[in-house]
């Protein structure tokens, strides 16, 4: 009765696309990612979680290591707040053309 | 206005012709075409591989097309821009663009392109005597772009 | 390099084709198409006929793109320019650039053709609803022009 | 035994070619022009020849028209010194392109 609601209740989940070199680096093409925060997560939220991890997350999305953010395919800042169901795409700086 | 992201290769005199059939308004088309090098920041390459993001590529340069036909002064944009394997002397990106005169062409063309080498996502990927690498965005690039901002 | 004055039509593809053939140093082309506009100068253009200097005109092309070799960074420049009689959407000139970057190639093809506007021997004379008149020159192409000797 | 030398034989002979503009107001394409004046003479001095001339020569080649000069195809102004057997072409502002 006086529990607190799982954090799990009040964090979103986001879909995580992984492009690249980072698809390669983390052996997967996304994932699907639940947030443990309220509504207002950042880009940059996503990118501690990840880090958070350690291994190759750490590596390549080291501070210095060039990352690009799309999400739902605008490419946007690490302050960028994300939104419940969100396409968040991490990818190098593009090289195309 | 057309934009494809295809993994066949094209015909540059047909999408030309095409781009500017029965358009007697125009009077220049300014054509960028990128090719496939076998040298790429002093190592050989004997193929290139090109992977984008599927949902967003189209999208980014439609985006692109559209901000160039808001700054210039011209009737049709076409870009085809090839994914998947590709070897040297290969056909990579087509830009053409239609204007009564040469001026906005040249400029729109090139503003195309400055802004697809650093926002649309594609991803080169060189095979070289080393092995196959990501190749890295060059400073020059981002420099192009930025002349557009100004 | 190659300059053509003729006559007759050509094949956009093929030339760009040929220009860059087996050649895997080649990063970029980047091509100028002019065409016949139906409107000049607010008068509808039904016909248009092209005058040259035979003797001095290959000589003057040439000239023009010796100075674009000298300048840029740029492997081979090709230059067809038509004379005779032609229609609204007939092409008029050619002026296609290697490099093995975008930027030489758009700066080199860009100065061919300011420099080919101004100093090249050829003259156009269109037929409107008031008759067959020699077209004047532009200030904007003095102008274009003189943007490269600053 | 005192006379002067003729003029002509001090002259020199120059092909002229009119073109575009030029060659339809003059009603042909060019013509041989011998000049009244010793080595020195410059392309001023084949313009005011023609010009002399009056009728359609005054007037296209009036000051204020634009004529450009090409000796032996090649882009001169008004102070270049022509020699004998010069091809002398007269023509406007180019327009092609």
């Amino acid at each position: 009765m006086t529990s607190v609601a799982p954090a799990v209740a009040a964090g979103i989940t986001v879909d995580l696309v992984y492009l690249a070199r980072l698809r390669e680096a983390f052996g997967r093409s996304g994932e699907s990612l639940t947030l443990p925060t309220a509504a207002d997560a950042t880009v940059a939220d996503i990118l501690a979680v990840l880090v958070a991890r350690g291994g190759v997350y750490a590596s390549e999305l080291a501070s210095g290591r060039a990352v690009r953010v799309a999400v739902n395919h605008e490419v946007v800042t690490a302050t960028h707040r994300v939104q419940r169901g969100d396409e968040v795409a991490l990818f190098p700086p593009v090289t195309g053309g | 206005m057309a934009v494809r992201v295809t993994c066949d290769d094209f015909d540059v005199g047909a999408e030309i012709a095409a781009l500017r059939a029965g358009d007697a308004r125009v009077g220049a088309v300014v054509t960028f075409l990128g090719t496939v090098r076998d040298l790429s920041e002093g190592r050989n390459v004997s193929a290139l591989a090109l992977e984008h993001y599927p949902g967003m590529t189209e999208k980014a340069l439609a985006a692109i097309v559209d901000e160039a036909r808001a700054r210039f002064d011209i009737y049709d944009v076409l870009v085809i821009h090839r994914i998947g394997p590709l070897q040297p002397t290969d056909q990579i990106v087509l830009v053409a663009v239609t204007s009564s005169h040469r001026g906005d062409a040249f400029e729109a063309c090139r503003f195309v392109m400055d802004y697809l080498k650093t926002r649309a996502p594609f991803w080169k990927k060189e095979t070289t005597p080393t092995g196959a690498h990501w190749v890295d965005a060059r400073d020059s690039d981002d420099a192009a772009a930025a002349r557009w901002t100004r």
